[in-house]
């Protein structure tokens, strides 16, 4: 594998750094996460518009910059370290993904553009209550068997789903996964906001009664949907290295200018040491997300287990880096004013979501060939 | 004096005011009941006590249980005053302030707190900042306290403060009693990663205390501190005093009614991460066990280091656990993020009742992080346990012999 | 739980430490364990008629001690602190512990006297290779119906098999579990000395081929010697604390006088937060197994359960502190020369004798509700 | 030199000297190889190369294992002399030096060893007490060394001793080649918890070396000392360079032949720990790759610190969950513990064939403690990497500026 970053990608990297740092300060991730809507429209368009970021790995014919999943996970890991308020997992990754690899070429004429242009953001309906994270446990059903159909039940965990203009629902019909489009505003649409364990990624339920739909996908769309999970869960593990980075960032700082004692707080081994983990963890974890997304555009045979082992292992090192980083900032780590917290409810909500790091684990098991099954 | 006869006291206490009677307010029973001597029996005749042992308290608390159903518990009623408060203006009061200020404390009258961390004094408590200078009677006050439980309803609070930063910094603090209503205090309520405000930060701006409200001498602020701390973090650690209880209860529960969400791989896994936090949390009850009976033959100490250290790594780590059996429904926090004063009934560490479970676990998954800091860092109680309880050596100190002022701070 | 020593168990503490710290010094422990036999007979004499260890939980009236699990506790962890080479565990714990619960009054009159004398040792012969802890899965079955049978068959991890005056065995009569006494000289009975991995504590593998025997207990013993194992390892769990807290001994004192860059190795966090971890796993320990011992005392109901916590938490401790006390004594620690491994290669036996951590935390699980078993 | 003029150049030397010929010994090809200047590319010409860049090496590697079925590792070889002897060389040595030490290294006629560690000099390799005295063209050593891998077996060492106590002490070591066939040099074997000894003990006892033999000038051993150990810690860690394979293929091969022995529950819990070694074990491999990329592009340093300290830290888990999963097979230890030169070969970290797997467990569960020890403690690693990757400061330290001879020791 060649696991080098090109001078573009590092450019790349420059310049949407550049642009959080401005756009995405703490004072507007404060301001985004006590909101409602959770995102500000304008920022989004600047993305979009600007940055190419939206239509990141969108193909050029459907208005995007057709990048892979190396471009995507330095933009995903700049997100982390800025813990952007944006529907960027949801629209420009997950959706994306979904209709890129499972919709017919019409629906994705029609939407892809208007995602990559940022007028419109899109979201993927698929967990429900039972099983969320478990495609084949999907049970809604689709009633009626043509074009147009309507949808009934309730959608779960679904990343920004108040805000999305498109919600693409993952539904059966004729026992086959099959994705229907619907409108943010279609009859029959219940949208509730949850109240999310991380304020910064808005989660709603969503509850359909007899809500009408566009079948836009043929056959059994499992197998696409299930690449579009690992690339979700691949561009989610780079920005768990973000946030994991940023934290290793901030606890050093800490500890190089926090006295007591008369000296730097760093000096102490207790602190030192625990750093130098984290330091081994983000370095693993940044294996993990780049071999990942390399995997991806190599179209390696071990792509969806190289995602599992990321979203397990960067799940796991970003919590213990959040935790840690809270630590060494003692008292003041744990007031709200300081942003530790922000990054722990995110990297712990981060870990929940698509699945445990056990589950991540127990798929990677099977690949690799431990156990039984 | 022997069991029967405080048994007996006990009993004309309550039958000239009785908790449960109507038109009897906490102030009231409580007020006879340091008047009977049957408060902090412990403490002198005519201070709410009669010299006793203190394990007699038991007798008489359990002499109030047992024939009347109000009972007042002390930690409820005025924790930080009658725990630290009354015990140091005891030591180290005036005749005037023992006899006004003990039985306001037990009553609840006046709530108290204890104001000796600073935002740059952390696990260096004696490196604090506060500055109080001389003028005439007075001394006048400036700087900024963190951390301040129950600052918001106080009418006392102990507090130490610089008097001299020409000398090391363990000898140039001194100890004062702060009526928290003077001007110049800015009581503001300090959020935490929860959303809410357990603590406060108070700003003294200027603000004058008379010199007789200091306790010990000057210089000795320190000495008359450390009683203080030794009672505060005794109180803190031990685990649940009942087989099986407090948070791995929760977890337990947590573990059994979201089994059917997972494979049984892992539940397996999830299962046997849980028997091991059964199994630290009972020995940590046990232990505490065994450190109280070699307490009783004598020999406080250190080793209460044990039990702080191990149970914050236990509690949060049961807590994180639950969270993770939770599933997927660990993405979601009810109680929302809204900034208050604590309010819910699910954040005690003891077990909850009916669907409170789930929400304990998620508030107390936050929580819980501050558990290894609050009271001392896991980082200091292992410092603790290596030197004082070990002997292992201390490191090269840089801060001990120079004037405070000299020290870099930050 | 009383959970307090009398003066009389301090003195009885006293006294063992004393006696093992003049006969079973290090050079003692590595003579005897280089030996084939492993023991020395005077020394176990000694022990057997100065101090009644051999008898010290023998009834009075066959010539013991007649004292319980607590006294048996506090004998257990002062030989785990001396590494005491010496049939204890097989012959005055475990093999008397099974004829005391289970066998017929006849044996107990016939062997406890001599086993109580010293004059001569017992082992119970009950491990097979199939799950070797599972007292269920014992498949041995003697041949005849009377009190004198013939046994075929495997034994195996039979704690000082090859030099043990009568053997035990555990074998299948009608069904029933059932003990037998077979001589160590038997006919038919080959004894093979297993290569151990504690080289302190003997084991071998006992081959039966037609080997005359004689039933000592009636009906089926499993319960009993399900009684009779968490004995042992209740005692087991001590002889672990013992050596637990000598590592943390070792690894301090060694800290407080080895001199790195100028100053005490024990001055940095490093290595002092090391032993600080270590003192708190060692105090429960402590509490682990000496809760258990006051336990079978006191008939508590738990007592099984609080031996198999003891059995779990106590290896691990015991195992985490043999390395701890490795790795802080350095290259030192690696040596041959240096006792740090023959408290390592103890604790790392022990963990596994009587069936691994995670199985007993398995039965502490069962017991206390933890899972749907 | 361009990649097919090597070729062309191994292929002439093939055709002069071939290894898998009969007669033709190891001394015999290596000898050609080195004349023919293919031996180290990027040694000067006459000393077994011609100054080419040393990934060059590969492709004559390349080139004679495609054509022979003999090839020499330098690791087997002679791996002191090769890694470290003959670079020292090369760098601060005389021409006699360079013309008559290189070569013998390079055939294996003169394997080599590295004397720096000693009792009391563990972490601290500065403090080292071995003293050197001027008398006359020589100097007279004293003192003692360890740890010293195939000291028995060396014709050189390279040995640090101190040649000035009176300043710090960095400044008072310098270097020496020893012939250790000298009078006074004792080479005993060091025997490990394993019983065998790959290490010696060596004594020096009014050991007299030319002062020719001094390596860079008289109070610069530290320096000349670094860059043999930068050597020796960049050899050190980086994992298996095979996807799943090393130690991590051991252990998912003794838990997929144990299971059958234990609950299934048992084998998820032991399911789960063996696939988060695996995906540390591949994650340190693809680090160490990242790292090599990164060191490509000039950026050498502490960073492979992170693979020395996860590798040790992997590795003795890996051994420990291997013993685990063999469950009661455990309890026995089958090469037994007579003490002896290693002989085994089960010991190596790699894949192992048919039965040995379990045997290689067994003494890896042991050999793997030190992993943690040896080429600096897992102490210093994290050391390292807090202060000079992280830029974290450094301890108060006493040893720096104060002569040898007063700094405490023990």
């Amino acid at each position: 594998m060649a696991f080098e970053f090109s001078d573009e990608h590092e450019e790349l990297r420059r310049t949407v750094r550049q642009f959080f740092e401005n756009e995405s300060d703490e004072t507007k991730v404060r301001e985004l996460m006590a909101s409602e809507r959770g995102f500000e429209d304008a920022t989004w368009k600047q993305m979009a518009e600007e940055l190419g970021l939206a239509g990141l790995i969108v193909p050029e014919i459907h208005g995007g910059a057709d990048f892979g999943a190396v471009e995507l996970a330095i933009v995903m890991e700049e997100m982390g370290r800025a813990l952007l308020c944006a529907p960027y997992l949801s629209s420009a990754v997950l959706a994306t993904s979904a209709i890129l690899l499972a919709a017919e070429e019409t629906a994705q004429k029609e939407l892809l553009p208007r995602l990559a242009s940022g007028d419109a953001t899109a979201t993927l309906a698929f967990a429900e209550k039972v099983s969320p994270w478990d495609l084949s446990a999907i049970a809604m059903a689709a009633e009626g068997d043509g074009a147009s159909v309507t949808l009934s039940g309730e959608k779960t965990f679904v990343l920004d789903g108040t805000t999305a203009d498109e919600i693409v629902v993952v539904a059966r019909s004729n026992g086959n996964l099959t994705l229907f489009q619907v409108a943010g505003d279609a009859a029959g649409l219940t949208r509730e906001a949850l109240p999310p364990l991380d304020p910064t990624r808005k989660l709603a339920k969503l509850r359909f009664e007899s809500t009408p739909a566009a079948r836009i996908s043929t056959g059994d769309a499992e197998p696409a949907l299930r690449r579009a999970l690992a690339r979700t869960v691949t561009a989610l593990a780079s920005e768990q290295l973000g946030g994991s980075q940023r934290c290793l960032e901030m606890a050093t700082d800490y500890a190089k200018t926090r006295l007591q004692f008369g000296r730097p707080i760093g000096s102490y081994q207790a602190i030192k040491h625990q750093c130098a983990d984290m330091l081994v963890e983000v370095e693993f974890a940044r294996s993990a997300a780049y071999s990942a997304a390399f995997a991806l555009d190599e179209d390696d045979d071990g792509a969806e287990v190289a995602a599992a082992m990321a979203k397990s292992f960067c799940s796991e090192a970003y919590s213990h880096a959040a935790k840690r980083n809270l630590q060494i900032h003692g008292g003041m780590g744990f007031t709200w004013e300081h942003p530790a917290h922000l990054y722990l409810k995110r990297a712990k909500s981060s870990e929940m979501l698509f699945g445990s790091p056990i589950s991540h684990r127990a798929k990677v098991a099977a690949a690799v060939g431990i156990g039984s099954a | 004096m022997k069991e029967s006869e405080l048994r007996e006291r006990t009993r004309v206490l309550l039958d000239e005011v009785h908790p449960d009677d109507e038109g009897v307010s906490r102030v009231d029973f409580r007020s006879a009941q340091f008047d009977h001597g049957l408060a902090l029996v412990h403490f002198p005749e005519g201070l709410g006590g009669f010299g006793l042992s203190p394990k007699l308290q038991a007798v008489v608390n359990e002499e109030i249980q047992s024939h009347a159903k109000t009972f007042y518990e002390n930690l409820v009623v005025n924790p930080i005053g009658i725990g630290m408060g009354a015990p140091v203006v005891l030591t180290y009061g005036s005749e005037e302030q023992k006899r006004t200020l003990i039985k306001r404390i037990y009553t609840g009258e006046d709530i108290w707190c204890q104001m000796f961390s600073e935002p740059s004094a952390g696990s260096d408590v004696a490196g604090l900042s506060t500055r109080a200078v001389r003028d005439g009677d007075d001394w006048v006050l400036n700087g900024q306290k963190v951390w301040t439980t129950l600052a918001h309803v106080s009418k006392w609070g102990m507090l130490l403060a610089r008097t001299n930063p020409d000398v090391p910094k363990h000898d140039g603090l001194s100890y004062f009693l702060l009526d928290m209503e003077s001007p110049g205090v800015d009581v503001r309520p300090l959020y935490q990663i929860t959303a809410e405000a357990e603590f406060n930060e108070v700003f003294l701006n200027d603000v004058r205390i008379p010199h007789e409200q200091m306790l010990g001498a000057e210089g000795q602020g320190w000495r008359v501190a450390i009683t203080t701390l030794m009672n505060e973090r005794s109180a803190l650690g031990g685990g649940s005093s009942r087989k099986g209880g407090g948070p791995v209860s929760v977890l337990t529960r947590i573990l059994a009614e979201s089994g059917a969400q997972r494979s049984p791989a892992e539940q397996a896994i999830l299962e046997d991460k849980a028997t091991q936090l059964y199994i630290r949390a009972e020995l940590l009850r046990l232990t505490t066990q065994r450190a109280k009976a070699t307490q009783r033959s004598g020999n406080p100490g250190p080793e209460g280091s044990v039990g702080k250290l191990a149970q914050a790594e236990i509690y949060k780590d049961v807590w994180e656990t639950c969270v993770a059996a939770l599933g997927d429904d660990g993405l979601l926090y009810e109680p929302g993020y809204e900034l208050r004063r604590p309010t819910g009934d699910f954040r005690g560490t003891g077990e909850s009742s009916a669907e409170k479970h789930i929400l304990q676990a998620k508030y107390q998954l936050l929580r819980s992080q501050a558990n290894s800091i609050e009271g001392g860092t896991s980082e200091i109680m292992r410092n603790i346990l290596g030197e004082r309880v070990l002997g292992l050596p201390g490191e090269p100190r840089v801060d001990k012999e120079i004037a405070w002022k000299d020290v870099p701070r930050g």
